[in-house]
Parts: structure tokens; C-alpha cells; sequence
């Protein structure tokens, strides 16, 4: 299996342990990740609040990019970031559904000798492991399982809203299988898709801090030890205001984050540096506490 | 308006479509889409027949020959036929046609067989726009050398006849 | 909600009407111009992305009131709004809209007028986000965030800053952040020339 | 018989009517343009516009035409032929002039009404008037034919729809067959516990009818029986009809029970669930749907009983019925009918709630469809008429909410139109039962009907808490202590202006209703169409809004759109009155559309022969060539488009007449 990987910023940024882990895991796994090159920002959603066309254009320009890569063969663009992910789906469906879109982003594409006819398909890592690695083929390759752990799978919002051609908008699964191949158990809770506040944690404290508690506090109330994220945004939400939340709420937060990726990449045997745990603020050890 | 209106461009080329259309679905959703004001292109005239069975390759070809861009046969959806299998027969002799269009050097585009519902208005509006569209990208359909039907040499008729039959047309 | 026992001075008294000449009435049918929007003249006010949002109940209207007053020519009152800031693009309402109306889209329609016209909020952070974020991916056609967040902070609450320092850095300690601007591996002057061409062929809604 | 002052052979005189519809037409066609066009055609003597052709004194001005300028062919360019053709046949027949001399235009739904612009909007209308003109001149004088009709009614479906159908074309006298697919009839309403607004018991009104129909000699009652084909014409059709085995003769038992009892599927665990009870109790595979099941006769499920599926039962059943009455050899039986004409009341199904997960049916236990509380509040149902939860509670909150699946252009993007009525009644109902704090979710409440507005006003006096907006979900996320437990309805209270979370215990969906699951497979049964939304179609919605696009067959209740039991019962008896009006006639009119053979053209090659589905055409050996039985032709023309000679033609549709019309919308522009 071969891929082309849009990594995002944010991968290269607060989320580098999303790359580490998801790459070393794709590669115990026999999966060949090929970074774009010279991609750009997505545009994400902060872009589409100042100008909606140019937004496409960002995300657009990594489609073009993707399809010329190809070189006439079918692409899968994987883009493991949930707001990649959404910023590339959508460019991709309002190009076709909207003659003004296609139109003016093609263009746009043509002043730079690009062009993009519809020929990548984008996809989101989680999709990439249960349907196209498979559960079979994860069970054959676990080798440390993670029974010690009770997983709050937190998808975030723009994994599964509003494309989600893979799994379901409000209960989705496809995480809670594959947490559930490598030996840990899922909890069944009701925020799996319920949204972290996104930038307003940073903008508007008081209201951006309440919705990550909320999610924070639903995982314990379902006995999680551990949550565990797709998109870089929502764990560094849950993760590095998680002592500001603490001291907002009075409560003694105490919640490993991670990226379903690092678990993943545990069952594996992949050790943890590697996995880029050594970044994160509450250390995995420490959830045997919560539970 | 003056006495010769003309076509609504008068710069571009507005394909002219001659639609048949069976009279228990297609021409009944073409009913539906005016009930419903749904707006398409004007290019079409739609000729009904009882079933889509009764439309002979020769109409099209007459058609075509009469200076017509493009012929747009309806019919019932597979298994809704009012006469119940009009509507295969009809594939069948289309997809020959189809063949014998392409010899002759006519685009596959302008002529299409579509199974349109007495319920699906809004069919008939997208596929007379699509196919408008698509015309208009073609340009005029030349088709003089076929010969009248009149003067047709019966045999001919009778080959195209029996391929398409098979016994069974 | 909080209790409190009423008082004169509490009492907020005021006159509340709003006169036709007010209104832009036109201001709905515009809006459905914009992709995404076009469905929103559909809306029956049902409220359900209002009780889906997650964010609704901080919102000085609702989005169901926000769709409302749009159609209803509210221009002035639905651009100054809260409600549009506070949208954090989770998609709940654009996929329970129970007539499709895509209303993450229409919020962001509606942020970029707000932008366009002027009349965000002064010293609301979210529209200073954007825009940073916007010169930070024109600059080097990708996003720092460190920096974009350090530049809103500086810029709407320079204590924010202050008080974040400590995050920031331990942030940096862990290989997480960076001062350092990431960069497109090629030129960036390629990317600018797609975005100067969408403005060129710009249908009215670019940046103010 | 009327005697055609015209012979065909005369000279075309063309009188050419262009309509204006009001401003239908003449706000998009140039009219006077479109008229003096028509005037300059060949064989065109008398070319008008006229505001409203169809009215009197439209009809007139023709027929003073077709007196004073010896007019002998006739064009009207207006509305589709579907909704006109008739009147303006009689027009010119009343005028003593063949009324296939006259072709109608389409210029409304083809042309002013799908056209933007109006110049082309014009152009197209004279290209249509055009090919009328060319075809019109060719046309030739035909006689109808009248085929005489079958006196007997065919209902398909015995809910109430089909029950009111029944009896009223049996009490007029006419022979009715009534076929079921369930064991019994009685249909939704059966399972109902009171009728809104009125709040009768619904088996206290519906069983006497369900009775009358088993007693009427006029009736033969098969449930347990579908219809499996449908072949013929209208006032002539064949149907088979399927009596799938009962498995119990129905001439024996008296549905005593003794066999229930005997029946060795004792436990509850290997029961099946109750379909009469929405899956809220069990049954046997030995079972009567109620106890007021007609006919009281047992059945015996195929897909549960051991003896059936295995071969391997002690046949307890057998040895209880002192009657002998089940058979394990009855096997389906295929029955051979001929009807007159079919009544459709093939009802609905009830919008499936698992579609919308986030309302939590099937996830979360006290979650409820309204269908499943009707039988909850029953006094013959599972609880005996108590309404308690499933774990055995009784509910001190409970919310109801309102259009589930319905005005959702994901799911139907139709109203319900019964859902608001439906979900009012259970907030009273529930409320009188329990006591308990109910609280509706509405998003527009639609009462419109007599005594709907009044029962919604009683409602409200009751105390129900109405709140107006659309649930976005049910959860069991908690948020307080008093919601720990609790169903959790988030919703904003649109009138207020607020978001609100109300925890209850009881959830109660008023699901939409919908086209019965195998309504395509009927629709081409039957011959007739659908809808988008896949209701059987009407052939028009305000005029004929019980018959369908193919002639004798009409629709009665649900199976034609959501509908309330009176106005089921309004349309069942409008439905039976039109089928009385056709059998009653004793004969149809039919179009003289049959195709028939130039015996010196034909060469013999047998081409059209297995073509025809009908079988209408044979060979005569003798003569060598082929032969059409005009009464079995039903004109679909097949044979004719298939013939290599060109001696096979089709009346009204001619090469000849098909040629001129081509010619006719593109030789003018």
C-alpha cells in the first residue's frame, strides 16, 4: 500500500507526535507514506472567515499538487489533521457542485500552470487503517496489546461533520474498532463528535475552556482512562488548558491525551519516544490513577 | 417582438431537438415539469407516441435528416412499460441505431434514450439542459447523405430490421 | 440562569421597534448567493441547529434568530453580532438541518461581511485570528502558530500574552512550538500568484 | 351514431385556436404572433386567439367556425392533451365532425410554463402549432370502440380505506373482491386506541365494518392472499390472486385459541415478537393477530414453526383442535378473477425511527413510537392499557416529539399531515393515564381540520407544556444531578429564544408515514406511477385526485399520500363511486389506437409476430401474411415501428402522420 500524505501544519507544529506516531506506525504496518511536496496551508477554518475563494484556492493548490504527483494514476491524498481533512473534502465537493467555485479556483489554478480535475481522493488516516489495512491484518501485527486501557475515542467535529463518508456524524466507530484490535477497551460515551471549541479556547477562554471540560469531564464520568484524539487541535485543547481547567473548575484534571495513533504504535512495540510521547504534558503513565 | 423571432442567442448556435416521448411516462413528467414551472431550455419539441416501442429507427433519422441537432427518445423505466416491454424493444433498436449513427458519422451525444417517470419533471428539465449543453459544444448535425426514407432501398430497412430483431426485437 | 431580586435600576426599559426604512430587506437574497448559502431562504425555524450548536448558549442570538433576522433584513444587528464569531465550524447544524441548509457556511458568509463592512466587534480576537492567520499562510504559505497566537494576544489583550508566556514555553521545551516560521518547501511566490488571481476574479467578498 | 358531414377525402380546412389561458400562455407566447403564423400554413382557413378555449363560448366560437367556413379539421393550441383532448373531441363531435379530426398543441406545459424567455418561448409554440397543423391535415376519420365492461370490483387492501371501498360498491350492488396480505383486516387502524378528534374507541367503530364485510354476500373477503399479476385493460382485467397457506382451514376453525395454548412454543425466549403489537409483546408461530381478527381464523407462521421448518414438531396443535382444522399440506393456491376495475388501498408504513439516530429508538429502551404507545394505552395490549415503561415504571416526565422523518429533506420532505393530531392525542392520552408532566415538541402545530383546532385548545388547557422547536437529540448525557438517569431532550425553545435540555422518562416519536416498502413492485403490477416521494401518483391533483394515469384503476386512502381516517373514508367512498361509475356504464370507450396490416405490403416475414405483447397479431397461412385481432390490440404501435415492409400502421399514429409532424416543428423556423 502506497499513499500520498498531506501532513498539515499543525503536524509539524503542536501536533508533531501525531506525525511521529502515525508515520512509525504506517511503517511497521508495511504502509508507505509520501509526504506532498511543497504543500501549503489548507486554509483551515480561520481562512474561510476572511475570504472564502482564496480559502479554496489554498486547498485546492495541494489537490492540484496531489493530481500532477499521480501523474494520470489514481491518487489518496491521506490527511490525518481533521480540519485538512474538511478543508480538502470540501474544495473538492464545492468545485463540482458550485459552477462559481470550479470556475473561479480553476482559474486561479491555470495563472500558476496548475490544474485540478477531480482526480484525488482524500481520505483521513483513520479511514486508511480500518478499511484499507484492516482489522485482519492489525491483529496479525499487534504484539504488546493495551488491555490496561479504557479509551475515550474523541473524533472531534471535522472528521465526521459534514462529509463523514466513512463513519457516522455523531456515534462514529471507526476509532472505537481499532482501539478495540489492539487490546484496549472503548468506552461507549455520547461527546465522540461533540466540539472541543476549537480556537476559542485561546480567543474566548471562558467559553472555550467550558467545552473541553465538558468533554473532558464526560470521558471520566464513563470510567476513561485515557483519551484519545484524531486532530491535533482537539488535543492540544484537552491537553495544555487541562490545568487551566483544573483550576477553573476546582477539579484535579488528571487525563492522559493522546493521538490514537501513539496507542496504536505501543500495540506495535514501537517504543515511545518514537512515538513522540515524551511531548505531551500528562504523561500516559498516569492514567492507571484515574480510572 | 417582431414577426421572425428569432432563437433566443441570435450569436450562438441553439441546437434544435426533436424529442419522442411515450405517452404514459415521459410526456407525463414533461406535463409535470410545466405543472411545476420547472424552467429548462427551449430547444426541444417533443413529438408523442403511445409507447417508446413505437418509435422507428427511421423517425430519427428523418428527423436528423429534416435539420434537427438531435433526437431525444422517453420511455418508461425498465419493467413500468404501460404496454409492458415497448420500452426494451425500443433499447433494442437504439442501441443499433447507435451503431449505425456512428458509421454514418453522427455523434453518440446527439442522440439519447432516456427512461424518464411520470413522476421525474425534474429529469426531463436536467436531461434537455444536458443535452442542449452538450449539442450546443457539437454544433450543427449534417446528415445529408442519408437518403430520404421514401427512396430507401427496402432491403436496407430490412438488414437494420433484422440484426435488431434477432427473432426477438 | 442566575437569581437575583429585581430592582429599579436593574430594569432595563427600553424602546424596541424597528421601522421598514431600517431594514435592508434585500439582505436574505443576497446572502443566498453565496455558495452554501443558497438554501437558506428555506429555513422553517425550527430551532434544531440552534439546540445542536454547541456554542448557541453563549450566542446573543441564535443561529436559528441569526437565519431570521438575515432573511429579515437585520443586516446591521446580524453582522455586529456575537453569534457569528462564536461559530467554531463543528458542522452539528449544517448536518441536522432537517431543510440542508448549510449554516457553518452561512456563518462564515456572514464573518467575511462582517470583515468586509467593518463592523466586527472591536477588540474580539476571533476576527484578529483570522486575519493573522491569513498573512501568516500569505507569507509563508503555511501557518505558525505560535506566532499567529502570540501576535492576536499582542494585539487584542497584550496581558493574555503575558500570562500564556509560561504554556508557550513549555510548549517550545517539548518541540512543539516554534518562533521559527515553517516554510513551503518551494516558492511561495507561486501560491500568491493563485491568491492574487482569486482576487483579480473576485465576486465581492474579499478581505476589507 | 353520428354522421360526419366531412369525408376524409375533402380538402384539408384547417381552423387553427390558439389559446391564451389567461395570461397562462399569453404572459410568455406572443399569441397574436403565434396566430398569424398558424394562418400562413397550408390548408389553414381560419386562424384565432382566444382568451379561455376550454370555457363555453371558446367552444362555441369553434363550432360556429366549423359551421360558417366549413371547417373540417380543427387545432387548439393550449394545455397538455392529458387535460383537454376530450373536451375539445366533443367540440368538434358535438359540431358533427369527427373528433379524431382534431390535434391538439401543447404550448402551456411544454412551452409557456418551462421557458424563460419569451421569444423562444414563441418560436417553440409555433413550431409545436406547426407540426399540429402538418398532422392534423393528414388525419383521418375513426370511430371509438366500446368494449363492453365486467360488472365486479377488485380491492386491494382491507385497512379502512379499503373496508369503506368494499362496502360501498357492495351495498350498490356490485360484486367486490377484497384481497389482504395480513391474516386479517382492519389495516393500521385495528391497532389504534382512540380515533382523534373525538376520541372514540377506534375497534368500537371499526370492528362493526370489519364484520359487515366478512357477512356481506356481495364481498368475497381473501386475507392472507396478494395479488400476483394483473394483465387486461380497463373494464377487463384478469388478476391472480395469491391465498398464501394459512396453514389452518379457514372453513373449519372458529378461532377458539385451543391451538395457541397447545402450541409447544411455551417460552418466551424462542416466541416471536407480536407484529399487531409492534414487537411490544410475543406471540406463538400458531397466533390470531387480536382477538377481533376477521377473519377469526388462526394462522400458522411458516418462518416459526417447527413443524414447517424442521419437520420436527409433536404437532400439539394438531391434536388440540377438535375442528381438525390445521393442515401442515396446504400449499399457496393461485386464484384466477376478472374484474371491471381495481380500488388501490394498499395503505402506508410508518416512518422507521432508527433512521434518525440521534432521537436514540432501539438505543435507548423508553424511547417509543407513537404506533407502539397506541398499543401501550390499549386495554386489549401488552400492558393491558397501563402505560409503563419497559422497565416496568411508570413515567413521571415524558416528551413527545413531533414530525419525526417528515418536512426533513433528508428523510421525506413532506408533511405528515396526521403526526401533529397523532403526537396531541398521546400527550392527552398519556397524561390522563399517568398523570405525568408532558411536554410536546412542535415545530408548527397543523390542526386543520374540523374539531382539530378545538381538541388542540383542550390540550393546551390540560397543562401539556408546548414548546416550540425541532429536537436535536435525545441523550443520556447528563449535565445536572436531577438529568442522571434521565432521557435528556436538547432542544431550543424557539419562542423564547433559548436552548434547553428537559430530562424525561419516556420519549414518545410521532413518526411520519410513508409508501408502503414494496409500493415500485405494486406501481408496475398494476401499471400505474408513483410519486417522488412514492405514493401512488393521482392522474391530477385537484380534479381527479382518486384515479390514476391508467384507466379503472382509483386510489383510495394512504397509498396515495399521508391522509387521517376521515378523510381516508372521504376518499374510499370517492374511490368507489368513480369504479361504480365505470362498471355501472357496462362499457368503455376505447381509443381506435390499433394497428392494422396492408395486406399487399406485408411480405409474410412473421417479424411483428412475437413482438406484440398482447398477442394480438397472427398469421393468416392462407393468405400468407399477418393479421392484428383489433380487440385484442391495446395500441402501443411496437409492431408497427418493428415492421421492415411498412405494412403494418397504427391508427392516429401513422408514419404518414409522424413524418408531417417531424417536418412540422422543424420546417418553419
Amino acid at each position: 500500500m502506497k499513499y500520498l500524505y498531506y501532513p498539515g501544519c499543525s503536524l509539524k507544529g503542536s501536533g508533531r507526535s501525531y506525525e511521529e506516531s502515525l508515520l512509525a506506525s504506517f511503517k511497521k504496518l508495511g504502509v508507505e507514506m509520501h509526504e506532498l511536496p511543497d504543500w501549503n496551508c489548507c486554509g483551515a477554518t480561520a481562512y474561510m472567515a476572511v475570504d472564502e475563494m482564496k480559502a479554496f484556492a489554498l486547498a485546492a493548490r495541494n489537490l492540484a499538487l496531489a493530481e500532477r504527483y499521480g501523474d494520470g494514476e489514481p491518487v489518496t491524498l491521506v490527511a490525518p489533521c481533521n480540519a485538512c481533512y474538511l478543508a480538502l473534502m470540501k474544495v473538492q465537493k464545492y468545485m463540482a457542485e458550485y459552477d462559481e467555485v470550479g470556475r473561479t479556483i480553476s482559474d486561479a489554478l491555470a495563472s500558476a500552470d496548475l490544474s485540478y480535475r477531480g482526480g484525488v481522493r482524500v481520505r483521513q488516516s483513520l479511514d486508511v487503517l480500518l478499511n484499507d489495512v484492516g482489522l485482519d491484518l492489525l491483529a496479525e501485527k499487534i504484539n504488546h496489546p493495551l488491555g490496561q486501557w479504557k479509551v475515550a475515542c474523541y473524533y472531534g467535529c471535522q472528521a465526521v461533520r459534514p462529509f463523514a463518508p466513512f463513519d457516522d456524524e455523531y456515534n462514529p466507530m471507526s476509532m472505537d474498532h481499532l482501539m478495540r484490535s489492539i487490546g484496549a477497551e472503548p468506552v461507549d460515551w455520547p461527546l465522540k463528535a461533540r466540539c472541543c471549541g476549537g480556537t476559542l479556547t485561546g480567543t474566548i477562554p471562558t467559553v472555550g475552556l467550558r467545552l473541553s471540560y465538558i468533554i473532558l469531564r464526560e470521558a471520566i464520568d464513563r470510567g476513561a482512562n485515557v483519551v484519545a484524539t484524531a486532530c491535533p487541535l482537539c488535543q492540544f485543547n484537552l491537553e495544555c488548558y487541562q490545568s487551566q481547567m483544573g483550576r477553573e473548575y476546582g477539579e484535579d484534571l488528571d487525563m492522559p491525551i493522546v493521538y490514537y495513533s501513539q496507542l496504536l504504535g505501543q500495540a506495535l512495540g514501537i517504543d515511545d519516544r518514537s512515538l513522540g510521547l515524551q511531548r505531551h504534558f500528562v504523561p500516559l503513565t498516569a492514567a492507571a490513577a484515574v480510572g | 417582438m417582431s414577426k421572425d423571432t428569432p432563437l433566443p442567442s441570435a450569436e450562438g448556435f441553439e441546437p434544435r431537438i426533436v424529442a419522442f416521448f411515450c405517452n404514459w411516462c415521459t410526456y407525463t413528467a414533461s406535463d409535470l415539469a410545466g405543472t411545476s414551472r420547472m424552467q429548462y431550455a427551449p430547444n426541444t419539441r417533443v413529438i408523442r407516441v403511445m409507447c417508446s416501442g413505437r418509435i422507428d429507427p427511421r423517425f430519427v433519422l428523418q428527423t436528423l435528416r429534416e435539420g434537427a441537432d438531435g433526437v431525444l427518445l422517453g420511455g418508461c423505466r425498465p419493467g413500468d412499460c404501460h404496454y409492458q416491454s415497448g420500452n426494451y424493444k425500443c433499447l433494442r433498436r437504439f442501441k443499433l441505431l447507435k451503431r449505425y449513427l456512428a458509421q454514418m458519422g453522427v455523434e453518440n451525444e446527439r442522440v439519447r434514450l432516456e427512461w424518464i417517470a411520470a413522476s421525474e419533471g425534474d429529469r426531463v428539465q436536467k436531461v434537455t439542459n444536458e443535452m442542449v449543453e452538450q449539442i450546443r459544444k457539437l454544433g450543427h448535425c449534417r446528415l445529408e447523405q442519408i437518403p430520404r426514407p421514401e427512396t430507401e432501398p427496402a432491403a436496407e430497412t430490412h438488414d437494420l430490421e433484422q440484426v435488431g430483431a434477432g427473432g426477438m426485437i | 440562569m442566575a437569581q437575583r431580586t429585581p430592582r429599579m435600576s436593574n430594569l432595563h426599559i427600553t424602546r424596541r421597534i424597528k421601522y421598514q426604512n431600517e431594514l435592508d430587506l434585500g439582505f436574505g437574497k443576497v446572502m443566498t448567493s453565496i455558495p452554501g448559502a443558497e438554501d437558506l431562504l428555506r429555513c422553517i425555524q425550527c430551532g434544531t441547529c440552534s439546540s445542536t450548536c454547541p456554542l448557541s448558549i453563549y450566542m446573543d442570538h441564535t443561529p436559528r434568530k441569526i437565519i431570521a433576522m438575515t432573511r429579515a433584513g437585520f443586516k446591521d444587528e446580524v453582522l455586529s453580532s456575537a453569534t457569528i464569531w462564536l461559530c467554531a465550524s463543528c458542522y452539528s447544524c449544517t448536518v441536522d438541518c432537517p431543510k440542508k441548509i448549510k449554516i457553518t457556511d452561512v456563518m462564515y458568509a456572514l464573518k467575511r461581511k462582517a470583515i468586509e463592512e467593518k463592523v466586527w466587534p472591536r477588540g474580539l480576537p476571533i476576527p484578529v485570528l483570522a486575519k493573522e492567520f491569513f498573512a501568516s499562510v500569505l507569507r509563508t504559505g503555511r501557518a505558525n502558530e505560535g506566532r499567529t497566537v502570540a501576535k492576536v494576544w499582542l494585539k487584542t489583550r497584550p496581558l493574555k500574552l503575558l500570562a500564556n508566556m509560561g504554556l508557550g514555553l513549555r510548549l517550545m521545551a517539548r518541540g512543539r512550538m516554534s518562533m521559527k516560521s515553517e516554510r513551503m518547501t518551494g516558492s511561495v511566490d507561486q501560491l500568491r500568484k493563485i491568491l492574487d488571481s482569486v482576487h483579480n476574479s473576485d465576486t465581492g467578498h474579499s478581505p476589507g | 351514431m353520428i354522421m360526419h358531414r366531412k369525408s376524409p377525402e375533402d380538402q384539408p380546412r384547417i381552423g387553427v385556436y390558439v389559446c391564451h389561458c389567461g395570461v397562462n400562455i399569453a404572459a410568455k407566447v406572443d399569441v397574436e404572433h403565434v396566430r398569424d403564423f398558424a394562418a400562413s400554413l397550408p390548408g389553414v382557413v381560419v386562424s384565432r386567439d382566444y382568451k379561455f378555449a376550454c370555457s363555453d363560448p371558446g367552444q362555441e366560437l369553434i363550432q360556429k367556425d366549423i359551421r360558417e367556413h366549413d371547417l373540417n379539421r380543427i387545432v387548439v393550441a393550449s394545455c397538455s392533451p392529458q387535460l383537454h383532448e376530450r373536451t375539445f373531441r366533443r367540440t368538434c363531435a358535438d359540431a358533427g365532425l369527427s373528433p379524431f379530426f382534431f390535434q391538439m398543441a401543447n404550448i402551456r406545459e411544454h412551452v409557456s410554463w418551462v421557458t424563460v424567455d419569451p421569444g423562444a418561448a414563441t418560436t417553440k409554440a409555433r413550431a409545436l402549432v406547426a407540426a399540429a397543423v402538418r398532422r392534423v391535415a393528414r388525419a383521418e376519420a375513426l370511430a371509438l370502440r366500446q368494449v363492453p365492461v365486467r360488472p365486479e370490483v377488485l380491492v386491494v387492501g382491507g385497512g379502512i380505506a379499503g373496508i369503506h371501498s368494499a362496502l360501498t360498491l357492495a351495498n350498490a350492488g356490485k360484486k367486490v373482491f377484497l384481497v389482504e396480505r395480513e391474516p386479517t383486516i382492519g389495516g393500521h387502524m385495528a391497532q389504534l386506541d382512540k380515533t382523534f378528534p373525538t376520541m372514540d374507541c377506534s375497534a368500537c367503530i371499526l370492528t362493526p365494518k370489519m364484520s359487515d364485510v366478512k357477512n356481506h354476500p356481495n364481498i368475497t373477503m381473501w386475507t392472507y392472499s396478494e395479488v400476483d399479476e394483473v394483465s387486461g385493460f380497463t373494464g377487463n382485467f384478469k388478476v391472480k390472486v395469491r391465498r398464501k397457506a394459512r396453514y389452518i382451514k379457514e372453513e373449519l376453525c372458529v378461532g377458539c385459541g385451543d391451538c395457541v395454548d397447545a402450541c409447544v412454543m411455551k417460552k418466551e425466549k424462542v416466541q416471536v415478537p407480536d407484529e399487531f403489537n409492534v414487537g411490544l409483546s410475543k406471540r406463538k408461530a400458531v397466533y390470531m393477530p387480536f382477538p377481533q381478527a376477521t377473519p377469526a381464523c388462526m394462522v400458522i407462521d411458516p418462518k416459526q414453526c417447527l413443524q414447517l421448518m424442521k419437520g420436527k414438531c409433536a404437532q400439539t396443535c394438531v391434536d388440540a383442535c377438535e375442528r381438525a382444522a390445521v393442515d401442515f399440506d396446504q400449499t399457496d393456491e393461485i386464484v384466477e378473477i376478472d374484474v371491471g376495475a381495481i380500488v388501490m388501498a394498499t395503505g402506508f408504513r410508518p416512518f422507521d425511527a432508527k433512521r434518525i439516530p440521534e432521537y436514540g429508538y432501539g438505543r435507548f429502551d423508553h424511547v417509543y413510537t407513537t404506533l407502539e404507545v397506541e398499543r401501550l394505552v390499549n386495554a386489549s395490549g401488552p400492558t393491558g392499557g397501563e402505560v409503563v415503561l419497559r422497565d416496568g415504571t411508570v413515567p413521571k416526565t415524558v416528551g413527545v416529539i413531533h414530525c419525526v422523518g417528515s418536512r426533513d429533506r433528508r428523510h421525506n420532505a413532506y408533511c405528515s399531515k396526521v403526526c401533529c393530531m397523532a403526537a396531541l392525542k398521546m400527550a392527552h392520552l398519556v397524561k390522563e393515564r399517568t398523570g405525568a408532566e408532558v411536554f410536546d415538541f412542535y415545530v408548527d402545530m397543523r390542526t386543520p381540520s374540523k374539531g382539530y383546532e378545538e381538541f388542540y385548545d383542550q390540550v393546551l388547557s390540560e397543562g401539556v407544556q408546548f414548546i416550540r422547536g425541532r429536537v436535536a437529540e435525545v441523550t443520556d448525557w447528563a449535565m445536572t444531578p436531577e438529568e442522571e438517569g434521565k432521557l435528556v431532550i436538547r432542544v431550543e425553545d424557539t419562542l423564547i429564544g433559548v436552548a434547553r435540555r428537559v430530562p424525561v422518562d419516556m420519549v414518545i416519536l410521532a413518526v411520519g408515514l410513508e409508501p408502503q416498502v414494496d409500493t415500485a413492485e405494486m406501481q408496475r403490477r398494476f401499471n400505474i406511477s408513483c410519486s417522488q416521494e412514492g405514493f401512488f401518483l393521482e392522474r391530477h391533483p385537484k380534479l381527479a385526485p382518486v384515479s390514476t394515469f391508467t384507466d379503472g384503476i382509483f386510489l383510495a386512502g394512504a397509498c396515495q399520500g399521508p391522509k387521517d381516517i376521515p378523510e381516508v373514508v372521504a376518499q374510499a367512498g370517492a374511490a368507489a363511486a368513480e369504479a361504480l361509475a365505470l362498471v355501472d356504464r357496462g362499457h368503455v370507450d376505447i381509443e381506435p389506437n390499433t394497428a392494422w396490416i396492408e395486406e399487399e405490403a406485408c411480405s409474410g416475414c412473421k417479424t411483428c409476430i412475437p413482438l406484440c405483447p398482447f398477442n394480438a397479431i397472427t398469421r393468416d397461412e392462407e393468405k400468407a401474411i399477418a393479421v392484428v385481432n383489433d380487440a385484442m390490440c391495446k395500441g402501443c404501435g411496437t409492431c408497427v415501428a418493428a415492421c421492415p415492409s411498412g405494412a403494418a400502421q397504427q391508427n392516429m399514429f401513422t408514419d404518414e402522420q409522424i413524418y408531417e409532424e417531424i417536418e412540422g416543428v422543424l420546417a418553419y423556423v
